[in-house]
């Protein structure tokens, strides 16, 4: 945290490039508006932010650039309330605040020299997509990367760009899957748990990474176990209504942990251990 | 801004846009001269007020508030200023109970070919709201607890 | 120590009317048959007898305050554009709190841990609270409902105070208990208290001995995991609940809050409310989600942050401070020592 | 009228429901607590006095899909009746035990008495007269003292619905003209006096909504204007408009509709007279429309029907 | 958000007295404002290209036009920015020419108003959401509501482009007023000869369904599907039965019936024909003057009818009729008699109306057209016309002039010398009107060939001296009082509305002036429309005008009709309601004060009761959003944040 004195103050950012993902996600680039900032600036994959849109308020979303391409930072919106619809309302040269980074982050450290398995549903490929791209930007450090990524229909695929780029490389391997049959879809289809159980991945020296809708997790947490994932292998990534950002306000809570603040990023072995969490 | 808007005060009008507006738009056709604090929010009925924008307006720094729609019978939506008529008369009593003036406050009924009456109703109670003043809006009295 | 002081009680008025010229201060005063806490004017009725209807946290944490403001500006020669600027308010001024009670001055203690102690303290907490002074009264009597005693405090407990006033036969007996309590003994008026000393404690024994402990001779345990997790416990203890905040928003120790932007044309404020997750929107997410849909989570939420999650997270200590105000002034009368006690399993 | 006659009526009313809403004590002898009864070993926490203090049938439409039992006074009926005239409760689901009440006690006005110490005790004597007991000693009231000044004026002792009946009606002795003496007395103030008494109160309120969550006509609740964006008719800010502007709402809201059992005032814990507004709203509707709330499940509430020819509204001049 | 601001200068209309530029140059302050200008005609093409240009250039996403009345150009401009790919209700109107620039004088006071009137539309632009419409099925059946000239017109047009019309005449004929004339000016053609052939076409379409004698009862619905009650009035006798031979009305033996096609010129049957070319020929029985009704025994016309029409137990009858458009032509009324104190309020037998002498000339009238004083039977060698008789008149409440009065004043003076050579006609005139093709020259004839005196003044009193009325007026040209002693007088009553005129527009859901004449959608532009979709205006309904005028109206609504029903399906106004089932806590009043019933109770999965709009029964009245208390049912384009957002940009300051 840049601003030590006051964690609620954002800084402003300048958008550089909107991305439609979707019909209804788009991604925004943004640089802080002081260039200082944006070269001391550091972060963890897995970390989110608190994006502002003043006069409507703040929504939290995680950082699905990673810091090793530091051009810029990515956050992915999917247009559900009133921060977010207005945050598709705005256009590059706009500003906003951001407060960043917050929470924790994937414990890339503990995933070295492990095989990677990675399993998104729709927009939960944001906090994936941090960690993939860090991970190929620190290839040698880890073994196979495997990406089992889903959406309803094809039109709802995110990252298409990235997508296109992971298929074609030889290091990952990325299995697309699409909920029901779609013209010209030629790629697997099926829900994401079903596919996930067609590849049957090996436990072994295998870390599972997930995030997705809440009824995806749970299918997939469940089939993780019956493939024989141990549950400290399997980590996911919280998403729940925040305001401060810092562990106070009272809504992100498990027990006595925050998602905000100790989370958003559990291992199914945490997670087990808190109230209510799944 | 200009040096004449102190000499207004604020004054909302709620016109339906079957009737009233349309009887404003008469009365400007004509060029019936009137003052200028009013300032018109159009809505499809007069039915559509909820008193609470009323007491939203009086509350947050409007002096006067007026609401106009069809005549009794003539409303386009067959009810709406019925509905609209016992809500307001509410309003109209619960006012002054409040400490506001209930001479803020008034409704009526004009139709589109009405402009003169138009005219004269802005008139007179734009010279009502001048001669009750600014109301000393309640906002930022003190904050307490 | 000469860290005391005493005040005859034809000076009270005097004192307090002294400490207003120098800081801003806040006392409880009688309003209809309300007692609340007050900047202090001659024009209000001062009430000391009996705890506050509602504490003395606003002084330290408002219902609501802003964070910021935020300005836009525009460039008309290039409309396209438009600037945010931010102003932090950060300026608060000295504050002197007299008569709060004991328990109230716990309150201050259970914000403290996650407002000041971390490594993100909060500026608007942090702030005021370095530049408010507590001064609290030992209580004259218990009041329906509270227990301060069975959840670690007393009528005369001095946890979370800068000084603890104590009224005596013929006055107040002030201990100075932090070096902004001192300069309080600076205020007109105030004698040595030495005299006193036995007075007070004595009175603040008596009153100490009349507490209530709900829990019973064992006092309050642990709570039982299984009763904790069992549904159909909370839905029978909280049915009658409606679910409103007034047992949030009088508690002391409650610090929850909402964050909301208000804008008006071309400025406006983020600011920061208080909230309690007794209310359904608390945590209603914009998807329609609500991780805590139903009374019986909210209020088991409620229950185990004050008696289960903040100690586990601060070792053991409880985030209740037994004032009674939940249970004295709910619609209801729900009553959380109840439901604590209950909770301890057989 | 011991509560042992509504005892053995809830004994048989509770073989026919799913459960039976009735008084328990609280956490002393001042507060009566509800209890939701469905077994029949809970019948013997039943008590019965005036310290029943609280709107039972407030519960009701939370609880439509069950079968209820409901125990209330002759104030909390006319809630059920209103709930009929608005569609909120399928009344063929719910079984009305009536109690003739001969008025409750005012927690506020008994705890001023003495001195908000601790209660220790409280007893009902047959005379009407009510002993406290505190640390500081015994005191004696009369309930008349420390009735809720809504009791004062009460038409309805016996409620106007019910099924079972705990004991012999008892008639009004109240006198009709009485109810709203308060409201055209404070109509007797000037305007500036009615908007600062007004702003005085308000500026106590903490918006912690206990009016409106213990108000049984408060259909919303969860979905109160007062917290929600869109629409966004208040900011979340504590100052003197917004909570003004919130109590407008609660009171528009519940013109007509307001069946008086005094709930909101009664649960305001900084003492506002939030029923006060409401009370002038019902002075008015009867005296546009000869309507009062809950009282005959016939009627409509004023602001959701209208007359062609309204006789009592004059067309006003400027 | 990326609004642009359009500021029209309507030429000077508006840039007269609004600083333009400085509205245009106040709003790109305005945060989420990208783009401002000001623009001389907007609504113009190029202005419209303006917007559209704007539109793609700056990426605009919301547009304001801050021009004439929404209620003149809404449309227009939702067009434009659609064309560029906005959603429609994407744009706001801030109406700064009739509110603002037309009524004050003060350019400063003006431009600070339109300023702020500006940014109350921009608050409330930045609140629209894209709306779209439903398409729904169109009943392509038109609904004629009065079978006079301009009714039958629009009927027989309608029907002669196809569709199927329905026509309802409140009385026992079609005709109208038309077919109560003698002769029609300026030509001197006879009335019933031109109308005749169009009333008989009307009984013989195969598209038209005529219900005379009928009156609308009730209607239901929106455009494209409206349910119309329609009310037959009992005859007593059997129509399809009777077939008009008069037999009945010669024995009937209540003779002193009033005449309400004569006007009661002359007495006649209880049970009648209203006149030999009356559509349909058939009789009606007037029960208040019926031995059989008012007695309780006659029934002479029920043993004299040969087809056994006659049916004294006849109740009223309520007809359903679906249709999908509707054109009003229900005509216009006379001011009573009794109006006129000084002219004797219809007491002296010789003081008549312009319409009665119409029935005195008629050949078909009652005299068989003799012309003879209705007191003695006798010619009249001195007949003097009363023009303005309440037209024009404020005390009489009727300001307006009746349009054609002056014509057939002119007409009836070269008439009566027709009849009678040896009159002398006079006319006492305010101003002559005459302002139609060949109508200046008409009244010409009239003072030159015919020689009627032409009196410029109105007349102040009427008495009787002996067999002759004294008519006293002023002669304001040469300033001296006039008295003539005349044999006959004719007064040109003042055009009023129909009677029943404004109860029918509270079924129509029309407005109506002050005097009851239905008001057009805009004078000059829509002249035969109604601001209610579907409803359309034809003849005096709508205000005095004359016959040509009349079938010209007629044809008009005919045509908009056929053009609304070109399509199979119309497009819903999705300005309406609409229900956020995640707030409505399902109390239901919103169904309790709805007039359209378009709200119903629906379930929800899992059992939880919400109300739910019909989306093309929701009139968009906004009555449910106000009665909600929970702020879930809003009303789209008009709802609570909208409308909070203008007050609140009026409030701050």
């Amino acid at each position: 945290m840049a601003n030590t004195i006051n964690p609620y103050l954002p800084e402003i950012v300048t958008i550089k490039n909107v991305i439609e993902e979707t019909p209804n996600i788009k991604s925004f680039q943004v640089v802080f508006n002081d260039p200082e900032r944006m070269k001391t600036f550091t972060y963890e994959p897995g970390q989110v932010g608190q994006l502002s849109v003043f006069g409507v308020g703040e929504s939290t979303f995680v950082i699905n650039s990673p810091p090793t391409r530091m051009d810029y930072l990515q956050f992915s919106v999917m247009k559900a309330g009133e921060v977010t619809a207005a945050l598709h309302d705005l256009y590059p040269g706009d500003q906003m605040g951001v407060r960043a980074p917050l929470g924790n982050a994937f414990p890339y450290e503990q995933m070295k020299g492990k095989k990677i398995l990675f399993i998104g549903g729709g927009i939960g490929l944001a906090p994936l997509r941090t960690l993939i791209l860090f991970m190929l930007d620190n290839r040698a450090d880890y073994k196979d990367i495997t990406i089992i990524y889903g959406s309803r229909t094809p039109p709802d695929l995110c990252y298409k760009e990235d997508l296109n780029e992971w298929e074609a490389r030889k290091d990952v391997e990325l299995i697309l899957t699409v909920d029901a049959e779609y013209p010209g879809w030629k790629k697997k289809v099926g829900f994401v748990p079903t596919v996930l159980n067609e590849v049957a991945p090996s436990p072994e020296d295998t870390i599972a990474i997930t995030c997705g809708p809440p009824i995806m997790i749970k299918f997939v947490l469940q089939n993780l176990a019956q493939l024989k994932f141990k549950d400290e292998n399997i980590i996911t990534t919280l998403e729940a209504r925040m305001k401060c950002g810092i562990g106070i306000c009272g809504r992100c809570n498990l027990g006595s942990k925050y998602i905000c603040k100790d989370g958003p990023v559990f291992s199914l072995a945490q997670l087990k251990e808190l109230p209510g969490a799944i | 801004m200009s040096e004449i808007a102190p000499k207004e005060l604020r004054i909302v009008g709620f016109l339906c846009n079957w009737c009233s507006y349309g009887g404003a738009d008469t009365a400007g056709v004509s060029r019936f001269r009137q003052p200028t604090d009013l300032r018109i929010i159009r809505v499809p009925c007069s039915g559509r007020v909820d008193p609470l924008f009323i007491v939203k307006a009086l509350l947050n720094g409007a002096d006067g508030v007026l609401v106009s729609g069809c005549h009794p019978r003539d409303c386009h939506y067959t009810d709406g200023n019925f509905y609209a008529r016992r809500r307001l008369e509410m309003l109209k009593q619960l006012l002054p109970y409040l400490g506001i003036d209930e001479k803020r406050f008034h409704y009526t009924w004009i139709s589109a070919s009405e402009g003169q009456r138009w005219q004269k109703t802005v008139t007179d109670f734009t010279n009502q709201i001048h001669k009750l003043g600014p109301l000393h809006s309640t906002t930022e009295a003190h904050s307490g607890s | 120590m000469a860290d005391t002081g005493f005040i005859p009680k034809e000076k009270w008025g005097a004192f307090i009317e002294g400490l207003s010229t120098k800081a801003q201060v806040y006392v409880p005063c009688l309003e209809g048959d309300t007692v609340l806490f007050r900047p202090f004017g001659k024009e209000k009725t001062l009430c000391f007898e009996r705890p506050a209807n509602s504490p003395p946290k606003s002084v330290i944490f408002p219902q609501s305050d802003t964070l910021f403001s935020f300005t836009f500006i525009k460039d008309p020669d290039n409309p396209q554009k438009t600037e945010v600027e931010l102003k932090e308010h950060l300026d608060f001024p000295k504050t002197i709190v007299i008569g709060s009670r004991p328990c109230d001055a716990k309150g201050f203690t259970v914000y403290d841990r996650p407002y000041t102690e971390t490594d993100t303290p909060d500026p608007y907490y942090k702030g005021r609270r370095e530049k408010t002074t507590i001064v609290t009264m030992t209580c004259n009597s218990p009041s329906a409902g509270c227990f301060c005693t069975a959840v670690g405090g007393s009528p005369a407990d001095k946890e979370g105070s800068d000084a603890l006033i104590t009224e005596v036969e013929k006055g107040y007996f002030i201990e100075a208990l932090t070096e902004k309590g001192k300069e309080i003994l600076q205020g007109p008026g105030v004698e040595d208290g030495k005299a006193y000393q036995g007075d007070a404690t004595k009175k603040q024994e008596a009153v100490h001995s009349m507490v209530k402990n709900p829990f019973g001779p064992k006092g309050l345990g642990k709570v039982s995991p299984e009763l904790f997790d069992n549904d159909e416990f909370w839905d029978n203890a909280v049915s009658k609940c409606v679910s409103c905040g007034a047992c949030t928003y009088l508690c002391p120790t409650c610090y929850c809050f909402n964050i909301t932007d208000e804008q008006t044309s071309d400025k406006g404020e983020r600011i920061r409310t208080w909230d309690g997750c007794m209310y359904v929107h608390f945590t209603l997410e914009a998807s329609g989600h609500n991780p805590r849909p139903t009374k019986f989570q909210r209020f088991k939420n409620r229950v185990g942050h004050k008696f289960s999650f903040y100690p586990e997270k601060y070792n053991g200590v409880i985030a209740c401070c037994g004032c009674g105000r939940c249970i004295r002034y709910c619609p209801m009368s729900v009553d959380i020592s109840e439901i604590v006690s209950n909770l301890q399993g057989a | 009228m011991g509560p042992e006659k509504m005892k053995e009526i809830i004994t048989d009313v509770l073989k026919d429901v799913d459960v039976v809403i009735g008084y328990k004590q609280g956490f002393d002898k001042l507060h009566a607590t509800p209890c939701f009864i469905n077994k029949a070993e809970q019948i013997e926490e039943i008590i019965w006095s005036p310290v029943c203090v609280q709107n039972l049938a407030s519960f009701l439409p939370s609880l439509k899909a069950k079968k209820v039992g409901v125990v209330v006074k002759g104030c909390d009926s006319r809630t059920i009746v209103q709930y009929m005239q608005e569609g909120l409760i399928d009344r063929s689901k719910v079984v009305v035990v009536g109690i003739p009440c001969t008025g409750v006690v005012s927690v506020k006005k008994v705890l001023d008495k003495v001195n908000h110490q601790p209660i220790e005790d409280v007893v009902f004597e047959a005379d009407g007269a009510i002993l406290v007991k505190t640390p500081a000693g015994e005191t004696k009231l009369s309930l008349a003292d420390v009735s809720p000044d809504k009791c004062s004026t009460c038409l309805y002792p016996t409620p106007v619905v019910y099924d079972h009946l705990a004991a012999e009606p008892i008639k009004s002795v109240k006198a009709p003209e009485d109810v709203y003496k308060d409201v055209e007395e404070f109509e007797g103030k000037s305007l500036e006096e009615r908007k600062v008494y007004w702003e005085k109160e308000f500026d106590r309120c903490i918006r912690c909504y206990a009016c409106r969550n213990a108000c049984p006509m408060c259909v919303c609740q969860d979905s109160c204007i007062a917290e929600s964006r869109d629409p966004h008719w208040i900011s979340q800010k504590s100052n003197l408009s917004e909570k003004f502007m919130f109590h407008m709402i609660h009171s528009i809201h519940l013109a007509g509709r307001c069946v008086e059992c005094g709930e909101c005032e009664r649960v305001c814990p900084m003492g506002i007279p939030v029923n006060a507004l409401k009370k002038k709203l019902n002075h008015d509707m009867k005296a546009l429309y000869n309507y009062e709330p809950g009282v005959n499940p016939e009627d409509k509430p004023p602001m959701y029907t209208f007359s062609v020819e309204e006789k009592k509204i004059e067309e006003h001049k400027l | 958000m990326r609004v642009g601001v359009f500021i029209c200068h309507c030429g000077s209309n508006i840039a007269g007295t609004i600083d333009v530029a400085k509205v245009a140059a106040e709003m790109r302050k305005v945060p989420g404002v990208a783009f401002a200008t000001n623009y001389m005609y907007t609504c113009s093409e190029p202005g419209q290209d303006e917007i559209k240009e704007a539109i793609k250039r700056e990426k605009l996403n919301r547009i304001v036009v801050a021009a004439c009345s929404p209620r003149m150009h809404e449309l227009t401009f939702r067009r434009t920015i659609e064309k560029a790919g906005l959603n429609r209700y994407f744009l706001e109107m801030a109406n700064i020419r009739e509110h603002i620039s037309w009524i004050g004088l003060d350019k400063e006071a003006n431009t600070n108003k339109a300023i702020e009137s500006v940014k109350m539309a921009v608050a409330k632009a930045m609140n629209n959401k894209p709306l779209y419409s439903q398409s729904f099925k169109v009943n392509k059946r038109v609904l004629v509501i009065g079978g006079g000239v301009a009714g039958m017109q629009a009927a027989l047009d309608c029907a002669d482009g196809g569709l199927e019309v329905i026509l309802v005449e409140k009385s026992p004929s079609v005709g109208g007023m038309m077919a109560r004339l003698d002769k029609t000016f300026p030509t001197i053609d006879c009335s019933i000869c031109i109308l005749g052939p169009k009333m008989v076409d009307v009984a013989q379409h195969d598209k038209i369904k005529l219900y005379a004698y009928s009156e609308v009862d009730d209607i239901k619905g929106y455009v494209g599907n409206y349910q119309i009650k329609i009310k037959k009035k009992a005859t007593y006798v059997d129509w399809v039965k009777c077939t008009g031979c008069g037999a009945c009305m010669e024995k009937c033996p209540a003779k002193n019936s009033y005449d309400h096609f004569n006007f009661g010129v002359a007495p006649t049957r209880a049970i009648n024909i209203p006149f030999p070319q009356a559509i349909p020929k058939k009789a009606k029985i007037d029960p208040n003057y019926c031995r059989q009704f008012v007695k309780g025994k006659c029934g002479v016309c029920a043993k004299i009818c040969p087809t056994g029409a006659i049916n004294y137990e006849m109740q009223d009858e309520i007809i359903t009729e679906d249709v999908g458009a509707i054109i009003v032509a229900s005509g216009y009324g006379l001011v009573d008699m009794d109006k006129f104190p000084e002219y004797g309020a219809g007491r002296y037998p010789d003081v008549i109306t312009g319409i009665q002498y119409e029935r005195l000339l008629n050949a078909s009238g009652p005299t068989e057209g003799h012309i003879l004083r209705p007191s003695d039977k006798t010619e009249p060698k001195t007949v003097v016309f009363v023009s303005c008789a309440g037209s024009r008149d404020k005390s009489c409440g009727i300001p307006y002039c009746s349009n054609f009065c002056c014509m057939y004043i002119a007409k009836q003076a070269i008439l009566t010398k027709d009849h009678i050579p040896d009159s002398q006609s006079y006319v006492f005139y305010m101003d002559i009107r005459s302002p139609g093709k060949g109508y200046d020259e008409f009244t010409r004839r009239a003072q030159e060939d015919y020689g009627a005196k032409y009196v410029r003044g109105r007349v102040s009193r009427i008495y009787p001296k002996g067999k002759k009325m004294v008519v006293v007026g002023a002669d304001t040209l040469l300033g001296t009082q006039v008295e003539v002693e005349a044999d006959l007088v004719v007064l040109a009553t003042a055009v009023t509305a129909a009677p029943g005129a404004p109860q029918l527009a509270e079924k129509l859901h029309i407005s109506y002036d002050t005097f009851g004449f239905y008001v057009e959608g805009h004078p000059k532009l829509r002249p035969v429309e109604t601001n209610t979709a579907g409803v359309y205006l034809a003849g005096c309904a709508q205000g005095p005008k004359d016959i040509p005028a009349s079938v010209g109206q007629g044809s008009a609504a005919a045509s908009k009709v056929q053009a609304l029903f070109s399509k199979d399906m119309l497009e819903s106004d999705p300005a309406v309601a609409k229900v956020n089932e995640n707030t409505c806590v399902g109390c239901l009043k919103c169904i309790m004060t709805c007039p359209f019933g378009a709200v119903k109770e629906k379930e929800l999965r899992g059992g939880r009761i919400v109300a739910n709009v019909i989306e093309t029964v929701c009139a968009g009245c906004g009555v449910c959003t106000a009665t909600c208390p929970c702020g879930a049912i809003q009303l789209s384009h008009f709802t609570d944040n909208q409308l909070l957002a203008e007050v609140n940009t009026i409030c701050q300051k």
